[in-house]
């Protein structure tokens, strides 16, 4: 269609960035006082005492907040920000702990100093008194319910929720055959490099906040400090600086440093800074994945699901200010590209003495994505059949698209598929990865003593969830072209896809195209970066707001030269008539046209100032309707979420001796449409692809049984280095476009993480000839497994 | 290194520092990190602090040469060296190093949190393995961990910047 | 994740060092181990001496049979150092596994020794060898055995007072013997779940003569092992030595930890011993052939 | 904000009533005092030298007697302000006789505090004026088992006012802590100016 949609470009967010002239939120604030927190070093207890007079004489000390310095809402729990009819026992924790702690790592008091080295010295000098409690850990000790979290939360249950479709224990019980699995997957983190931030200054003068933070979701931050602290919307500003990352866990907010932070700036009438170090992010902010799941599933001889039933249960940690979104994603996406006729699914989200859990990249996908394909092969192998032939018969076709679920999305909505080719992309990866041909291979490889396996995983993810996202574009008189929209961004590259869109619709280069996300001064409508949505919502709202801004630029333009508004183009920045160069003015130019003048402030600007002639006399400068300048505004909000897919094939090596798994091979086939920016997607697919081997095979959060996070480090959590990554991830995109939106697209900012663990689970599974039903898988989980199955079939 | 007492009672050390090809000085307690030394009393907070304790690689600069973690090192330690950081990898006319026009041209980079400690590994590990095969490649990078890239076009980075140098060396009155 | 504050010398010479190690003191060399623990906060030392000034203690020098490595000598500087390859090749062959290059650029060989780590290289290399650590104080210099030095996990003979000045790897007697180092961490450069040096020489038939290895991560010290009943006799270019496998897995007693279970990690010691033998009785063989 | 304590003071409840009457004495033993003057009958007026953690200040104020009995207890109002806000307090301070010719002391201390003291936290004020009233018990304490002013070093502006009741003094010296224990923060100004001059001792 045009040059820049679907070109290669370099993305312009990179010069600043290898000049080591970022500014993420540490860069800012030089000289801001600092805060350090005193943090439960227990998992469950209740607070009898907190002494600061061993702290008194720290020098540099300024000030040491605890829960009874907190007033007005600030006393109040934080948010509880998506409720849900299910959530019924909803808790949330309070800024600073009242007077029990839930998990090791929650804030007790707020410390604030001249720098942080003085702050983790008044910090280590306060002596909290603890009455120690029972700790909960783990789903199995939520479920016995002989401790409680909550008080007041009977059997640890936050939510049970069941939704279903069709009449699923009939479906089962007329079934030729039953499978029953128990299929369990582990926590890990989103860790992005950078932890979380926030900086604030009180302008006393002016009655004004400015807050920067490392978020997510700057307008979502703005609106819960401004309710938290009292003030008004037009009081606060919050700013994003460049992100170190993000990947769910600086969506949740307000965080309690988020509303400490600006109260104690206000307080203390100086700037105060809070950032996070790597210890505090391991207990002080998020987790995710950890689920156990039950399945049953009913299918016929040639591998057909009839009727599938899912019981799980969700260990939400110490409280869920997030709502229960990651459970609910698990329940409506686990179903992937398949279509049982009868559905259920059925789970509780459990109360744990554990950090809380919130998405992080995939958000209950990558869960529900390994029970749906595990249940696949584990009935492939029941049935003896090929797995992706198996996979291929409980497809949905093309054209049964759109395809209602019968259930309830995340966003509240009918889960219904809006497009997506699931065969085509099945050819696609087994041409890529070689599927027919590797049997062959594998035997070939066995002689050699060698074990080899492949599998094979398919996902569908809800990209580019509502409510809406805003954009704002105007035309400068310089010709330069200024975009805002409202959400953040934290390294997807949006700054360049962005104006990619922009420039296209427009008519300019991109060099021209300047995108700023995340700050409230500059667009205060708006949700947040989650959910692979930006290139489908924000992309959508910045080429519906380029559009208003041409159309008036035609506009002006056709006056000008009068001739039609339809008989012009904009081509490289300039207003001509189609198909003569030499009758063009600069869009610059049009700017100046379009804002009639008093004064003059440039030789340009001259043109458009009332003595200059050439204006109808008879109309007043400014028509009833119209406004000055070439802006556009608009705003995109779609019935419901598009659905973007894929599959990835993997084919490991297992060593016999060692148990370690060597990934020899990984394709990706993935389906997101119209790729605005080939290279961006890539790199995401390779990010995610990295996360989630890094969750299948390095990664998680080893609790004891007292809830003290055992390896709170990177030396112990074990983020893949280069060398445990793929040496090499092969990519085939399908293009199916969206019809629900204005370019077609689909997100894709998740979509690489969300199989990792069931493909890798697949291939380990057909190397080893041993059911995998757990995750991650570490060469001494595999060591042990194989030797419970050798145990096992001695004792037959 | 000349110390005294500081506003806060603290012995402050004078810390002398060739960074980037300027002296600098740095009045620091003994227990300051370089890393923040760098960032925060020099203010080149180019070089970012991802985990404190040596494993993530971003704060990773050069000391006479040599990449090492600045999160590992006191600046009272590293009086009299002569330090490179990220703000010192591109010409002084502004022209961006191989490694970094590398990583421009190879989507090297998402968020750019950990990029400055890539920066500095590879500027050197080249200087050491001017073409790396690729294991010496993923071995250069092997100490930096990225949370975004999953690595891939870290690795053609380094092969590209390889190539970079090789030809602007090439160029009639190249640089090296 | 910032250190306490703590009291600071940097000595000029030795001489200056020893009377400024006090009793609180504690020693700053690479630093690489030390100050992650000071920025947790789990040591906080009330002095700290650091040598990094030290210059005559960076020495990596080879004389009189054995390779001599100055407290302040770093790992890449011992690792490039052609001399101690030859003399003692185990040396290289266990520092490749030793972190990233840029912790080997700062951290030294000597400290990881003082460290005192059961899951580090160079301890079970020193251990292997029967080397010997030379500590000093204003009282005196003595010399320490591998065999005496290593107390327990990130405990040393080493007492308050005393400097490492260096530590001493006996060469390799080139003819016929040989080394190899095998180890399999988690991920490349972490501390290893379970690691294996070991020592191999042909006899005079030019069969195996005898062997022995030391362990990492296999109990609290580097554990040394004399395989020489299991391998004595056998070809010496023999595929698999089941024997020196069983011999390593029933002496040993591992304990579990979160990368790994005590099985695990017996079984690794058998597979690794073979790997670390096989390689070691290359480089002796390669050594007869030259 | 409310703070409170006890102490047993090792002398009898006359010799502990007249030290704590005696405007020498308590200049001395009151941590950061400056100047202590009488202003007007039942009124006293004070200098305190204010540090709190990293904020430096001085507060100038006054202090009220409203209720009295010798030997028994007495109460008093202070008001006092200075850059860091400004404080309000009602201090009570009880004796009884304990065993062996000794004395129970007992202080209640009720503040408020506004300003940028206010905003520093309330255990750390509570904190640092408990402390700094436990300093000044101390120092109480040693003059009188010395038997005796002496061993103190008057401070130079303190000025003895025979011709008033000084028995609202007394509780100016819980000041500091009432301070540090009230409501918010000025209290803390106070208590983070004695540490100070207690550390230039």
């Amino acid at each position: 269609m045009s040059s820049l949609f679907g070109a290669r470009v370099q993305r312009v967010e990179d010069d600043r960035l290898i000049r080591g002239h970022g500014a993420y939120l540490d860069d800012l604030g030089n000289g801001a006082l600092a805060a350090a927190f005193v943090r439960s070093p227990y998992a469950h207890a209740r607070i009898t005492d907190i002494d600061v007079s061993g702290a008194l004489d720290v020098p540099g000390l300024v000030a040491i907040y605890s829960y009874e310095d907190l007033t007005g809402r600030l006393a109040e729990p934080l948010p509880l920000l998506i409720p849900h009819p299910t959530l019924t026992h909803g808790r949330t924790p309070y800024p600073l702990a009242q007077t029990e702690v839930n998990h090791v790592g929650e804030a007790i008091a707020m410390v604030v100093a001249t720098d942080r080295y003085a702050a983790e010295d008044a910090a280590d000098l306060i002596d909290v008194s603890y009455e120690p409690l029972p700790a909960v850990v783990g789903i199995e000790a939520a479920r016995a319910a002989d401790q409680l979290v909550h008080d007041d939360v009977p059997g640890n249950l936050a939510a049970n929720s069941t939704q279903e479709h069709g009449d699923t224990a009939a479906a089962i019980a007329a079934a030729p055959h039953v499978l029953e699995l128990d299929l369990e997957i582990e926590r890990s983190a989103s860790t992005p490099l950078e932890g979380r931030g926030v900086l604030a200054e009180w302008d006393e003068k002016a009655a004004r906040l400015r807050l920067w933070t490392s978020t997510q979701t700057s307008t979502g931050v703005r609106a819960a400090v401004a309710a938290k602290l009292g003030l008004d919307l037009s009081q606060v500003d919050v700013i994003t600086p460049d992100v170190g990352g993000g990947f769910g866990v600086k969506i949740v907010h307000p965080w309690p440093e988020e509303v400490l932070v600006p109260w104690a700036a206000r307080l203390l009438g100086q700037p105060v800074k809070f950032t996070e170090d790597r210890r505090e992010h391991f207990i002080s902010s998020a987790h995710e994945r950890a689920q156990v799941h039950h399945v049953t599933v009913g299918y016929d001889d040639d591998g057909r699901m009839l009727g599938l039933d899912v019981r799980f249960w969700h260990d939400n940690g110490a409280y869920v200010p997030y709502g229960i979104i990651v459970p609910i994603v698990t329940s409506t996406q686990l179903l992937g590209p398949y279509k049982p006729p009868a559905y259920r699914v059925e789970f509780d989200s459990l109360y744990t003495n554990t950090v809380l859990v919130t998405p992080y990249r995939g958000a209950g996908r990558p869960h529900g994505c390994f029970v749906m394909e595990r249940t696949i092969d584990a009935i492939a192998a029941e049935r003896g059949l090929d797995r992706a032939l198996v996979r291929e018969r409980n497809f949905i076709q093309p054209d049964e698209m759109p395809y209602d679920h019968g259930l309830i999305f995340q966003d509240g909505r009918p889960l219904i598929y809006d497009s997506g080719d699931y065969p085509a992309g099945l050819r696609k990866l087994k041409d890529l990865v070689g599927w027919d041909e590797f049997p062959a291979a594998k035997a070939a490889a066995a002689a050699e003593g060698r074990r080899i396996g492949i599998g094979l995983a398919c996902y569908v993810e809800g990209t580019g969830v509502g409510p809406y996202e805003g954009a704002h574009v105007v035309v400068e008189t310089s010709g330069k072209v200024k975009v805002a929209t409202g959400l953040t961004t934290q390294g997807q590259g949006h700054q360049t896809m962005l104006a990619q869109v922009v420039a296209d619709e427009l008519g300019v280069p991109l060099r021209d195209v300047e995108v700023v996300t995340g700050d409230t001064r500059r667009f205060s409508y708006a949700v947040g970066t989650f959910a692979s949505r930006t290139a489908v919502m924000s992309g959508s709202a910045v080429a519906l707001a380029a559009r208003k801004a041409k159309e008036k630029a035609l506009r002006v333009a056709a006056d000008a030269l009068e001739v039609a508004p339809a008989d012009l183009e904009i081509t490289d920045g300039v207003v001509q008539v189609k198909g003569d160069p030499e009758s063009g003015i600069s869009l610059g130019t049009v700017a100046v046209l379009s804002n009639p003048l008093r004064y003059a402030f440039d030789e340009a600007a001259t043109a458009a100032t009332q003595f200059a002639g050439g204006t109808d006399m008879s109309r007043p400068p400014i028509a009833d309707d119209d406004e000055p300048g070439i802006e556009g505004r608009a705003y995109f909000s779609p019935v419901r979420s598009t659905f973007a897919s894929g599959m990835h094939a993997v084919i490991v090596e297992t060593d016999p001796q060692t148990a370690e798994v060597t990934i020899l091979r990984y394709c990706v086939v993935h389906d997101c449409g119209p790729l605005i920016n080939p290279r961006i997607v890539e790199g995401q697919i390779h990010g995610g692809v990295a996360q989630g081997v890094g969750g299948a095979l390095y990664e998680r959060m080893a609790y004891d049984e007292t809830g003290q996070l055992v390896n709170a480090s990177f030396m112990d959590f074990l983020m893949p280095y280069a060398s445990e990554v793929p040496k090499q991830i092969e990519i085939d995109h399908l293009e199916t476009p969206s019809p629900l939106n204005p370019l077609g697209i689909k997100g894709v900012g998740e979509a690489g993480v969300i199989p990792g663990a069931a493909v890798l689970a697949a291939a380990i599974e057909d190397a080893e000839g041993i059911p995998i039903r757990s995750m991650p898988m570490s060469p001494s989980d595999l060591f042990e497994l194989r030797a419970a199955c050798e145990s096992q079939a001695g004792r037959r | 290194m000349s110390a005294n007492q500081g506003a806060n009672g603290a012995e402050v050390h004078e810390v002398r520092l060739t960074v980037n090809g300027a002296a600098r000085t740095a009045n620091v307690p003994a227990r300051r990190l370089l890393s923040d030394c760098l960032r925060h009393d020099l203010r080149l907070t180019g070089t970012h602090v991802g985990c404190e304790h040596g494993v993530c690689g971003a704060c990773t600069i050069l000391l006479n040469g040599a990449p090492v973690r600045s999160c590992l090192l006191l600046a009272v330690s590293a009086d009299g060296a002569d330090i490179t950081t990220v703000e010192g990898l591109a010409d002084p006319d502004g022209t961006l190093s191989p490694v970094q026009q590398a990583f421009a041209e190879c989507h090297g980079l998402q968020c750019g949190f950990c990029t400055p400690g890539f920066l500095t590994t590879i500027t050197a590990g080249l200087a050491a393995t001017p073409n790396p095969d690729d294991e010496q490649a993923r071995d250069m990078i092997g100490g930096n961990l990225c949370r975004c890239t999953g690595y891939q076009n870290i690795l053609a980075a380094v092969h590209r910047a390889a190539e970079i140098t090789r030809e602007r060396a090439a160029e009639p009155g190249g640089r090296s | 994740m910032k250190p306490s504050p703590f009291r600071y010398s940097r000595p000029e010479s030795v001489t200056e060092a020893l009377v400024l190690l006090d009793d609180e003191a504690k020693v700053l060399a690479g630093g690489q181990s030390l100050i992650p623990l000071l920025n947790m906060r789990l040591a906080a030392p009330e002095h700290l001496v650091d040598i990094n000034r030290l210059t005559e203690l960076s020495y990596v020098e080879t004389a009189n049979g054995a390779v001599r490595i100055g407290a302040l000598a770093r790992h890449a500087e011992v690792l490039a150092c052609e001399s101690a390859a030859a003399a003692q090749p185990l040396l290289r062959q266990a520092l490749r596994w030793v972190a990233h290059p840029a912790v080997r650029n700062r951290g030294t060989t000597v400290g990881s020794l003082v460290h005192g780590d059961p899951a580090g290289e160079m301890p079970a290399v020193l251990a292997l060898l029967g080397g010997t650590v030379r500590v000093a104080s204003i009282a005196g210099e003595r010399a320490i055995p591998a065999s005496d030095f290593f107390l327990g996990p990130l405990e040393t003979a080493l007492e308050p007072g005393e400097l490492a000045i260096d530590a001493e790897f006996p060469a390799l007697a080139r003819s016929g013997s040989g080394t190899g180092f095998a180890e399999i961490s988690r991920r490349r450069g972490d501390y290893a779940v379970c690691g294996v040096a070991a020592l191999a020489w042909l006899g005079p038939d030019g069969r195996v003569g005898g062997a022995s290895a030391a362990y990492l991560s296999m109990g609290p010290v580097p554990v040394v092992l004399d395989l020489t009943e299991a391998v004595a006799g056998a070809a010496a270019d023999a595929a698999t030595f089941p024997a020196a496998a069983g011999l390593a897995r029933d002496r040993l007693d591992p304990q579990p930890d979160i990368h790994a279970t005590a099985s695990y990690r017996r079984h690794l010691a058998g597979v690794l011993t073979e790997r670390a033998l096989l390689a070691a009785l290359a480089d002796a063989r390669e050594t007869v052939a030259a | 904000m409310k703070i409170g304590d006890t102490a047993t003071l090792h002398a009898p409840v006359h010799e502990v009533w007249a030290a704590l009457t005696d405007p020498v004495v308590l200049a001395a033993a009151i941590p950061g005092c400056q100047r202590l003057e009488p202003a007007s009958p039942g009124t006293w007026r004070f200098t305190l030298a204010a540090d709190v953690a990293s904020m430096h200040g001085t507060f100038t104020g006054d202090a009220t007697v409203t209720e009295r009995r010798p030997r028994e207890y007495v109460t008093v109002t202070a008001r006092g302000a200075g850059g860091l806000g400004g404080v309000t307090a009602t201090v009570r301070v009880t004796l009884a006789p304990g065993a062996d010719d000794t004395t129970e002391l007992s202080y209640d201390a009720d503040t408020t505090i506004d300003g940028q003291l206010a905003g520093i936290g309330r255990r750390m004020l509570a904190s640092a004026g408990m402390r700094l009233a436990s300093q000044f018990l101390t120092a109480l304490s040693q003059v009188l088992t010395r038997n005796g002013a002496d061993s103190l070093n008057p401070a130079p502006t303190a000025r003895p006012a025979p011709a008033q009741s000084p028995a609202n003094a007394p509780t100016l010296s819980f000041l500091p802590g009432v301070l540090a224990g009230g409501a918010a923060g000025a209290v803390a100004g106070f208590v983070a100016a004695w540490l100070i001059a207690r550390r230039g001792r």
